[in-house]
Parts: structure tokens; C-alpha cells; sequence
């Protein structure tokens, strides 16, 4: 199984293609790495109230070096600047927001993403610890899982696979991953491939993958 | 209420008597909230076989900043109840990972949501609790869970501790605080789980009754000692502060 | 956030949808807080089988506002989750009673705290814990107990429900709530409890931004409809706040 | 078994004599009732927050009509005054504090005390339903259970008791009792006379107690 030949999306352009599929009203958790920048992503008239685990609601883009405000952080340590409306709570309090159910969606890295939904993005293979983070919560709890991640592995091999060889984070939630050779829908056998990078053949994608695609209906 | 002095004069004082063995919960995420003065305090101090509970086991800060990883480096720790006892990019290595993976220092993985919610059930009375989170994971291994209207839960029980050391914008002589955006975090829940709480103010200390009582973040009845953080290069602040400062 | 129009003109037209056989929480605590003009608009608009939860059933105050015991006499109520469903003094007789002795309306009588716990978890995404209230009493027999660390708790269930009707003092156009004083009580937790939170609110609703982020009691997250309460007589304030206005 | 001739102390002597064991630094509960009356107490240099199941902390003396800030009132929905380094916190947190053991002294009403320390508070005979309010989340939680009550009921019955007839509120909770007659104790197998009001003889006051008095010692 080899890369594709085509590189597709960079890092932002993965993100604002998933940002697109923000629907007015949501409330988004943006995970550390590329899902943060999404709120880089010009969504136009859509209200989307980006929600951070350390209790921040209602975030917006990051500041620049000079203007940032030093008490405020996102999940990810980033400055970012608050829009009109904003709140904020306790941890403890953020956490119950996503674990009753309240996010609409998740966005996160990850290494591995598997055709039945699983996905592992908290343990190397053979490390001892781990880094959850909050993705565990928001994983089992957010009402939708999008996943951001490099097709394959700096060694070529695929991270969208039939089943996680990695400790997964959650079963059975991821519904959209998008990377850089597009964007793709676990379907439980394989991924459905709801959209193709300009440049990206079906086949180049079939291989860099290690699951059956599937034309998107 | 406000006649009872909180206000202890320097941090050394104020972290004195934690023995060895005590169970610690530090405040703070990714920068605002984290009491960097009085984890340096504790170096010094020296107490070990410490128990610390943080969401991080730190290290990701550069210029480093005095974390649970010097703790752990310091020899004062025996276990670690983190979110994070590892980074999660395989090119990151974290300071306490080696002493982890050698077996110094024992660690419990807990889901960020899980040791918030864990802090805030032992500060209300709550012994256990089922959550979602982890269920069908390595986490869950061997674990009690139950299905309750068809889901599948896992057993959590709350997690209290001897002490918590936080950061808070402002504070009174009663000891209520206020807490500045995101330095909220965990910092609240933790002064509830603790016996003792330890507190490093950035704003002067204000008399009793200066703080309208509607906008309390953690009431002065969870906190015992107050510390004013003393301007840099004497007082630690966030890494940028401190650089300004300079 | 906030370009969503949450203000509704009318209380009646706040609550036309609440379908009969609806679970309804009722904010407020001895006066503060109690939604009564929103209660009043219930018992004009008739939804029928309702489940009420509130701190108790009503009746006590004099002059009457309206009440869980209104709704009960008007024939709107199957079931009440209360930690009052009767006077603790024996010369006093609630409106209720005469209903729940004759088996019209159902209870179900819950400690406060472990109401006030039970609507935070539904809140939380927890669906039970456990707590030491109740235990040995009348209230756990036949209930499922465990012994944690030597003491024995009560396994208690999340009491999640489809409408909060709350009063809060200020709120802004996101919907981000700040209540005044004790007017807090049950208003917070019965919001995050709700699938649709309904809000009579006292000051002018404000536009997104003017209120301070780290003064929010409740986050707009949770509102999604505020009213205006008018001027009395129109408009319900408490009974003595009533009584000046005229 | 008839009730004692000498009538003792009045509500507010119950309530005063009651404010006395609150030790400098404890946080109060009131009960409604003769409990709150124990605010009115001169408390002298005491430190004494007093706490209310409505998530008032640190509330003051009742405010005579005019006075009053209708949004403030304590769990017996008396306007009370704030003394300065009050806080207010809602009704979860404010039994979180409760159920935590952060309470030093709750102080109630009661219909019965036994001997074991059982009470009963919330269900009259014969009732169907109850009015627990906060009183079974105080009594199972907080350090200390005070219980202030007649002597007697109006009928001349014996409210301390061997065992409680009405369903309790918790069991084996109550260390110390007022009364108009006095200050009691219970032992296990009856009550202590930690102190007898004036006028009030031990054999008056065992006449009108339906378990055996001891002497304090």
C-alpha cells in the first residue's frame, strides 16, 4: 500500500472543509492541532458557538502576539479573542455541558480512524501513559465525532482502517473524517467517500487507505 | 466572617506543614489558573511522597515553568492522576515519562471530564457516580460498569484531597475569590475537594465585603490561606507577564 | 452568538407549545426566583398530565401567586417531584393534599439536595449517583443501597425535564441569565436540566456583550426563550414588590 | 405522664441557650422555625456563618419590614440581611457544602427525639406525603444535629422519647436537645440533663420525658 501521489488539502484547507459542514446554531468543540483551525474558517451568516473544555463558550479567532489577553486561553493554549455572549464556567460545569449531549459536534486529530466509527487518538503503540485530554468525554458524549487527520503515517501506511490496532478513544461515533485527500464517512465495512481533493483519483485514495471505499451515493 | 485572618505573609509559610505523603490538586490549564509560585515553594520545601492530581503532568511550557515535572524530578512524588501522562504527538516527550515508564512514579489516567467531575463529587458529598466517558475503552478493563435506560456506564468514584494549591484574580479577607476568564478551569472544583486550600492572588487582598456577593466564584468557606503574588521577578506570573515585566 | 431572537413577546406565547403529559421544573425558593408569571400562562394555556417538579407544591404564601397547587385545582397535574408535598405543621393544609389523598395526582417526595443533585445530573450527563440523604429512612426502603469506604448511600437517578420555567433578574440577548440574590436557589440547575428553558426575566433584556463573561449565573447555551416581565399589575412581581406598584 | 407545672424557657431562651455551644469559626444551619431565631443571638466575638439551604452564605439578622431586599431571603423565606464576605451560590452547590460535611451545626424542629439520636421532622401521623425540605440531606451530612422542640406536645405527650413512633428523619444523628424544660443529651438508653431551666425540677422534668433522665455528669 503506497501514498497517493497527489498531497490534496493542506492542514487549513482540511479544516474549512469540514467547518463547512457546520450547520447554523451548533455548538462546536475544536480539538488541539489542525481541528483549531477551523475557527480560522469564514462561516459567513452561520451562528456557531465554539465551546473550550476549560469552560470558555463563545470563543473567537485567535490573537495576534501583543493583544492577547493572558487570562484567556482556548483547549489548546491559544489567545483567542471572546464574541459577543460569551460565558464562563468551571471544568467542571464544561464537562457536563458535553456530557449531556449538548455539543453538536467534535472536532479532533487523531492516528487511526476505523470503518465502524472506532478511532484511537490518546495512546502510541507501546507507550505506557496516555494523553486523553477531554477527548474520551467528548468522544462518547458530543452529538457528532468529525475527525482531521493526515491520510497516512510519515512511513505511508494508512490511518483509515477496517479496525483501530491502536486503544480507541470511543466505539462506533466518528460519522466524517476529513484528510488531505478528502473527505470520507465510516460506513462500517469501509468509508464512503463523500468528496476528493482536486487532483486526487478514487483509485489513489483506495490505495492510501486500508478499507474498502465506496462511491458516496 | 472576614475576622479570621487568611493572609499569610510569603508562600513558603503558607505550604510549611504539608507532610509527606499528602494528596495535592493543582489548579490551572494550559497557562491561567496555575500556581506556579506555590508549586515552586514546594520544591523548596520538600515534602515527598506526594500524591499530585493536575490535568497535566506538565513540561509542554517553554521557558518551563515550575510543573508537577519537577516535582516528579525533584523526588517528592509517588503518583501522578492526570488526563495527560503522556503527549500525545510521538515526537513530544514529557520530563515524567521516564520516571514513569522506570516504575519511580505511579500514575492513574483519568478522562479530563472524569477528574473534574471526580473533584466535584467528593466536594459535594457525592462518594460515586456513573459517566459515559471511557466506556469500551482500555480505562474501562476490568472495571464495574452498569446499563441504565440501555447505556452503558462506568463507575467513578469522587476524589478528594489534603490540599489544592490555585491561582485567582481577586480575593477578600473572607476568602472569597473571583477568578479572570479562563482562569477559572478547574480551580473552583478543586477548592471544593480539598481540606485545605491554598491560594496565590494576583490583585491585592481585598477588605471583606468588597466583592459583590452575586459574583463569587469559590466561597470564602472552602479557602484557608491567601497569598498575594508579589510583583516579578519575585513573583512568578504566566510566562509572557513575567518576560514584560522584566 | 445571539443573532438567534430568543425574546418572545408574551408569555402566552412562550409556553403555546407545552404539550399535554409535558415534565415541567418550576424554579424559585420561597418567593425569589418563582416564575409566576409563566405559571399564571400555564394555567390559561391548559396542558394537561403534566409533571411538575418544584421545591413544593405551593399554597403557602398570602395573598396566593400562582402555583404547583394552582395547576393541581385546575386539573392540569398527574404527577408532582416535590421536597414539599405536605405542611411539616399539622394545623397547616397544603391545596395538594386533598388531591394526593385521593389518589387524583401521583408524588413523588425527594430531599431537597437530592433534588436540587438529581436535576444537576440530568444536567451533567450523569444518569445516577450515589448519597448518603435517605439513608435508614422511610424514603430508602426497598431502594438500592451500597456501602462505600463503610458508609451506606442511596443510588439516586438523573431527573431530566422538557421545560425549566425560571425568573432571573438580568439577561442579554444570547440568553445568558444573572440572577439577584437568593432568586439563584434551583434556577441554574433546573436550566441545564431542561431540553427547553423558558425565562421571565425583571430588568431589560440586554443586548449580546453587555453583560460581563465571567458574571454569567447562566450560560445562554441553555435559554432559549426570555420574556419581559411588564410593569404590574400586568405583570407578576413578588407579593410585596406587587403590592407597591399599585 | 403529665406535662411539668414550671414552663421554663420561652422560644427565643430555647434559641439563645441553643446559640450558645455555636463554637468561634462554625458554619450554621437554621431550620425554619424556633431554629431561626437563633440569628437574633448575640453571638458576641464569635465568628459564625450561618448558612441557608438556598445558597445564601453568611447571611445577618432579619430586616424589619421596609427594610427588606425582596430578593433576599433565607430558607425560611424571612428578608434577611448579608454581613460582609457573604456569598451566594445555587441550590446544588449549596447542598454540596451540605452533603460534604461542611455544615458544623444544623439546628431544626423536630416532632420526636430518641434516645439513640433518631429523629422525626417530616411526616405528621397518619399524613401521606411529607415536607422534608433540606432536613434529611442536613441531618444524614452535616457535623452536628441540634434539634430545638417543646417539651411536650399540646396534648401533654412526652416528643423525648425511647424510640421515635413517626417515620425518622435519620438515625442516631441528634447530640443535643432544647426544650423549654432544658438542655438534653441523648445517651443511647435516654437523655443526659446537661442543664435544666429555671424553675424546672429533674423529677419534673423526667415526669414529662418518656425515657429515663440521667445526670450530666
Amino acid at each position: 500500500m503506497s501514498a497517493t501521489t497527489a498531497k490534496g488539502w493542506d492542514r487549513q484547507q482540511m479544516a474549512d472543509r469540514l467547518a463547512q459542514e457546520f450547520q447554523d446554531g451548533w455548538i462546536v468543540n475544536l480539538g488541539v492541532g489542525i481541528p483549531t483551525l477551523c475557527s480560522n474558517t469564514d462561516i459567513g451568516d452561520r451562528d456557531i458557538i465554539y465551546h473550550a473544555e476549560n469552560g470558555v463558550i463563545g470563543y473567537g479567532p485567535v490573537l495576534p502576539a501583543g493583544q492577547e489577553d493572558l487570562h484567556l486561553v482556548n483547549a489548546g493554549g491559544q489567545n483567542v479573542s471572546l464574541n459577543p455572549g460569551a460565558a464562563i464556567i468551571h471544568h467542571a460545569d464544561s464537562f457536563a455541558i458535553i456530557r449531556s449531549g449538548r455539543i453538536d459536534v467534535t472536532v479532533m486529530g487523531a492516528y487511526e480512524v476505523a470503518a465502524n466509527g472506532d478511532f484511537a487518538n490518546w495512546k502510541i503503540g507501546g507507550a505506557r501513559g496516555g494523553g486523553i485530554g477531554g477527548a474520551m468525554d467528548l468522544a462518547a458524549c458530543a452529538k457528532r465525532v468529525f475527525i482531521i487527520l493526515e491520510h497516512n503515517t510519515r512511513k505511508g501506511e494508512p490511518r483509515l482502517l477496517r479496525d483501530c490496532a491502536l486503544p480507541v478513544t470511543a466505539r462506533g461515533v466518528v460519522t466524517l473524517v476529513a484528510t488531505n485527500l478528502g473527505l470520507f464517512a465510516p460506513t462500517g465495512d469501509g468509508f464512503a467517500v463523500r468528496e476528493l481533493a482536486p487532483g486526487v483519483t478514487f483509485a489513489a485514495a483506495q490505495a492510501a487507505t486500508g478499507a474498502p471505499l465506496t462511491e458516496h451515493p | 466572617m472576614g475576622r479570621r485572618n487568611k493572609i499569610i505573609g510569603s508562600f513558603a509559610e503558607a505550604i510549611a506543614d504539608i507532610p509527606d505523603g499528602a494528596t495535592i490538586a493543582f489548579g490551572g490549564f494550559a497557562g491561567p489558573g496555575t500556581p506556579y509560585n506555590l508549586t515552586r515553594a514546594l520544591l523548596a520545601q520538600g515534602a515527598k511522597r506526594l500524591t499530585c492530581i493536575a490535568n497535566t503532568t506538565g513540561g509542554a511550557h517553554v521557558p518551563r515553568m515550575p510543573d508537577l515535572g519537577m516535582l516528579v524530578e525533584n523526588g517528592q512524588v509517588a503518583k501522578v492522576i492526570c488526563a495527560f501522562t503522556a503527549a500525545t504527538r510521538p515526537t513530544d516527550v514529557l520530563p515524567f515519562t521516564k520516571y514513569y515508564d522506570s516504575g519511580e512514579v505511579a500514575a492513574e489516567l483519568v478522562p479530563q471530564g472524569t477528574l473534574a467531575e471526580r473533584l466535584r463529587a467528593a466536594g459535594a458529598g457525592i462518594p460515586a457516580f456513573y459517566t459515559p466517558t471511557a466506556v469500551g475503552t482500555e480505562l474501562a478493563e476490568g472495571r464495574e460498569t452498569r446499563v441504565i435506560d440501555g447505556r452503558e456506564y462506568l463507575l467513578e468514584y469522587a476524589l478528594p484531597c489534603d490540599y489544592a494549591f490555585i491561582r485567582a484574580w481577586r480575593a477578600d479577607e473572607a476568602g472569597n475569590l473571583q477568578f479572570r476568564l479562563a482562569q477559572r478551569n478547574f480551580c473552583p472544583v478543586m477548592a471544593t475537594a480539598a481540606k485545605t486550600v491554598v491560594v496565590e492572588v494576583e490583585e491585592d487582598i481585598l477588605p471583606a465585603g468588597a466583592l459583590d456577593p452575586d459574583q463569587i466564584h469559590t466561597s470564602g468557606i472552602f479557602v484557608q490561606r491567601l497569598v498575594k503574588i508579589p510583583p516579578a521577578p519575585e513573583g512568578l506570573w504566566t510566562i509572557r507577564r513575567q518576560e514584560r515585566a522584566k
